[in-house]
């Protein structure tokens, strides 16, 4: 196990890239959904005003 | 030639989602364990090769979505139908992540492998203006209030980029050859053992399942968008 | 005789429509009034018939001739609009000067400038005026150019009443020199005119 | 056409600070050189081929909005696009008002500044050359990039990120010596390119 966090003493770089990268995409992820959710809200609300 | 968008599409679209967002997780998993646990260290560049697993698929996707938005834009201009701008819209965000990303684990990457951060070759400074060129056509289209208009305009800018691309990656080159004679050893056309290539192949599908789901999400938001932007201005 | 008519003019914005089955025709030496409420595509009628606007459904015909096919419509009409084509950081002598030039016609700014009462103002910057007396000088457009057709977007917005009767006289003088005007107004004006369409 | 260059030409000189700006603009950029990175007679030539590009290409940023929005704004490009019914022709007499009034004098004052510099006749020649050359090839860009973001408003920052991909090239090879018929190639493609954005940007404009 100290082996795979060491990474052979380049720890600080492939698990900083890794972190940065999934932390970013799955920051971007939930960003689309819950705006996603926000919109189709709004928007139901619009349409049954019009209907 | 003309596709319209029904509502069965978008419900389809909305069915297949979860399964997206789990197979997407799915293929993450298995390529972290792959990339992180499975593949042998390289034998020159060591445990940072594995940084590559995640380098080198957001960079194909931050130039293939860079094509399919300046190629739908195209088409948009071509068949006058809305799907292509929809499609260009709706994955242009996605692209600037993974150029983003791209540019950042790369320079990550950079530092054990070159000894520093940044590289001022054309590779690496087409990406950089790649990535403006995302800032510009998404931020053009914010900001300009016919939404309509914006589109178009954006579209229109998203080609000329694409006609861009070429040309700073020429120029770069050329520069390089006169301004910075071989000083960096750069990385030689890496001979790929099968080992590396499982890893990639996953991280890679991994990365375009990302790309899809989050595409067809923005897509049912850019929607929706429309059809506000619709309603509200009548 | 000139002739401008529309039909079955429709306009559509995106997925909106503006303009919904317009028709109307007029001949030299009557004047149209457009109504209709903020918003309702008056500019973009106007827009249309000075050739600005070329993406519409149905046909603009002047003379018979559709107006994006002939090459001397656009020399043809005086499209007075909501924005002054004011330089506003330059004196309105200077703003003359640059018109004048850019129509190619030098006018005699002091006699028709004194009939609104403006010539003592002349070495004044534009931002000091007052927004009537920017859209008096703004209206001394329709000196230039001797054409056929005024195209007046809200012409009356602004003005107090000598200067309105001033312009409606001036409506009047040019019609019966054969020349068309169309114009648009969302309030009901002090005199009537040959034809009116709501839109 | 004649009309609207000796209509833009007047403008200017109305508003001369307008171009008192730009030169001084351009001046004071190459002045912050020995500021910045000291007094050294080869280090500032060296220096001064590369800043003299920046400074063109920030010179030619800031004036972005001259071009078309101010006209637009007040309603001046109706009455032009209307005197004009080519509008290839409108575009190319702002092409040549634009590079006349906001280029030009940043080429006559060059030859000034790279004495300054301690470049020698040769250089400075080279130097102009490929400053002439590319300055055309920057406005066209500067001139579609303003005509397409008519609809954006004071978004100085927006237009700056649009152009300075745009400009890369022009930089790239206007700081070698030689490199003028590259200048010229990329020159000519961007006016290939910008008379149909352009245009395309106008004719989006007028609906």
């Amino acid at each position: 196990m100290n082996e795979l966090l060491d990474m052979g003493g380049y720890a600080i770089f492939v698990w900083s890239s890794y972190g940065i990268f999934f932390f970013s995409l799955i920051i971007f992820f939930l960003i689309n959904i819950s705006n996603l959710r926000k919109y189709e809200k709004i928007f139901n609300k619009t349409k049954n005003k019009i209907e | 030639m003309y596709i319209k968008i029904k509502n069965n599409h978008i419900e389809f679209i909305k069915s297949a989602n979860p399964y997206l967002i789990f197979a997407t997780i799915f293929a993450f998993v298995i390529g972290l364990y792959y990339s992180l646990f499975q593949s042998p260290p390289d034998y020159i560049q060591g445990d940072s090769m594995r940084i590559m697993y995640i380098h080198v698929p957001s960079a194909w996707f931050a130039l293939m979505t860079y094509s399919i938005l300046a190629g739908s834009c195209v088409l948009w201009f071509i068949t006058r139908n809305p799907l292509f701008n929809v499609v260009a819209r709706s994955i242009a965000q996605v692209g600037m992540v993974f150029t983003l990303m791209s540019l950042i684990t790369g320079s990550i990457w950079g530092k054990p492998t070159w000894g520093v951060w940044w590289v001022w070759d054309a590779r690496l400074t087409s990406m950089l203006i790649l990535f403006f060129l995302y800032i510009a056509y998404i931020f053009l289209w914010q900001a300009i209030s016919n939404k309509e208009l914006a589109s178009k305009i954006s579209a229109a800018l998203a080609i000329i980029g694409f006609i861009n691309i070429p040309v700073i990656k020429f120029s770069v080159d050329w520069w390089n050859t006169l301004h910075q004679p071989a000083s960096i050893s750069k990385l030689s056309a890496p001979s790929i053992d099968v080992s590396m290539l499982i890893p990639l192949f996953i991280m890679t599908a991994a990365c375009f399942l990302f790309l899809v789901t989050v595409s067809l999400i923005r897509f049912r938001l850019v929607l929706i968008e429309n059809k506000m932007l619709r309603t509200s201005s009548l | 005789m000139n002739e401008l008519k529309t039909e079955n003019l429709s306009c559509k914005r995106g997925e909106n429509i503006v303009l919904n089955n317009i028709n109307f025709s007029i001949k030299s030496g009557e004047t149209l009034v457009v109504k209709g409420r903020n918003g309702s595509g008056k500019t973009t009628l106007l827009r249309i018939l000075s050739n600005f606007i070329t993406s519409y459904e149905g046909k603009v015909l002047f003379n018979d001739v559709g107006i994006s096919d002939d090459n001397l419509y656009n020399s043809k009409f005086n499209l007075i609009g909501q924005k002054n084509s004011l330089k506003e950081n330059l004196s309105i002598k200077k703003n003359l000067e640059l018109w004048d030039i850019l129509f190619n016609e030098a006018l005699n700014h002091a006699k028709l400038l004194e009939h609104n009462n403006l010539y003592h103002l002349i070495n004044k910057d534009v931002s000091s005026l007052s927004d009537g007396q920017k859209k008096c000088i703004s209206l001394h457009r329709l000196n230039y150019n001797k054409c056929d057709m005024w195209f007046l977007d809200e012409p009356f917005v602004f003005l107090d009443e000598v200067n309105a009767n001033l312009l409606i006289e001036k409506i009047n003088q040019f019609n019966e020199n054969m020349g068309t005007v169309i114009l648009t107004s969302n309030i009901n004006l002090p005199k009537k005119f040959h034809k009116e369409i709501n839109i | 056409m004649s009309n609207l260059i000796k209509r833009d030409l007047l403008l200017s000189f109305y508003s001369s600070a307008n171009f008192f700006f730009t030169v001084s603009f351009f001046i004071l950029i190459l002045m912050l050189i020995p500021f910045a990175f000291g007094t050294q007679t080869e280090q500032l030539k060296v220096l001064f081929r590369g800043v003299v590009w920046i400074a063109l290409a920030l010179s030619i940023i800031i004036t972005v909005d001259r071009i078309y929005n101010d006209d637009y704004e007040d309603g001046n490009l109706d009455i032009i696009m209307q005197k004009n019914k080519t509008t290839e022709y409108l575009i190319i007499s702002k092409y040549i008002t634009h590079w006349f009034i906001y280029c030009l004098p940043l080429l006559v004052i060059l030859p000034v500044l790279s004495f300054l510099f301690y470049l020698d006749y040769l250089e400075t020649v080279q130097i102009f050359i490929n400053l002439f050359i590319g300055s055309f090839g920057m406005v066209f860009i500067a001139n579609f990039v303003s005509a397409l973001t008519l609809g954006a408003r004071r978004t100085i920052f927006l237009k700056a990120i649009i152009m300075i991909p745009l400009f890369v090239p022009f930089i790239i090879f206007g700081s070698d010596a030689g490199s003028w018929p590259i200048l010229l190639a990329l020159s000519m493609l961007s006016f290939v390119i910008s008379i149909y954005v352009t245009a395309y940007g106008l004719r989006l404009y007028g609906e």
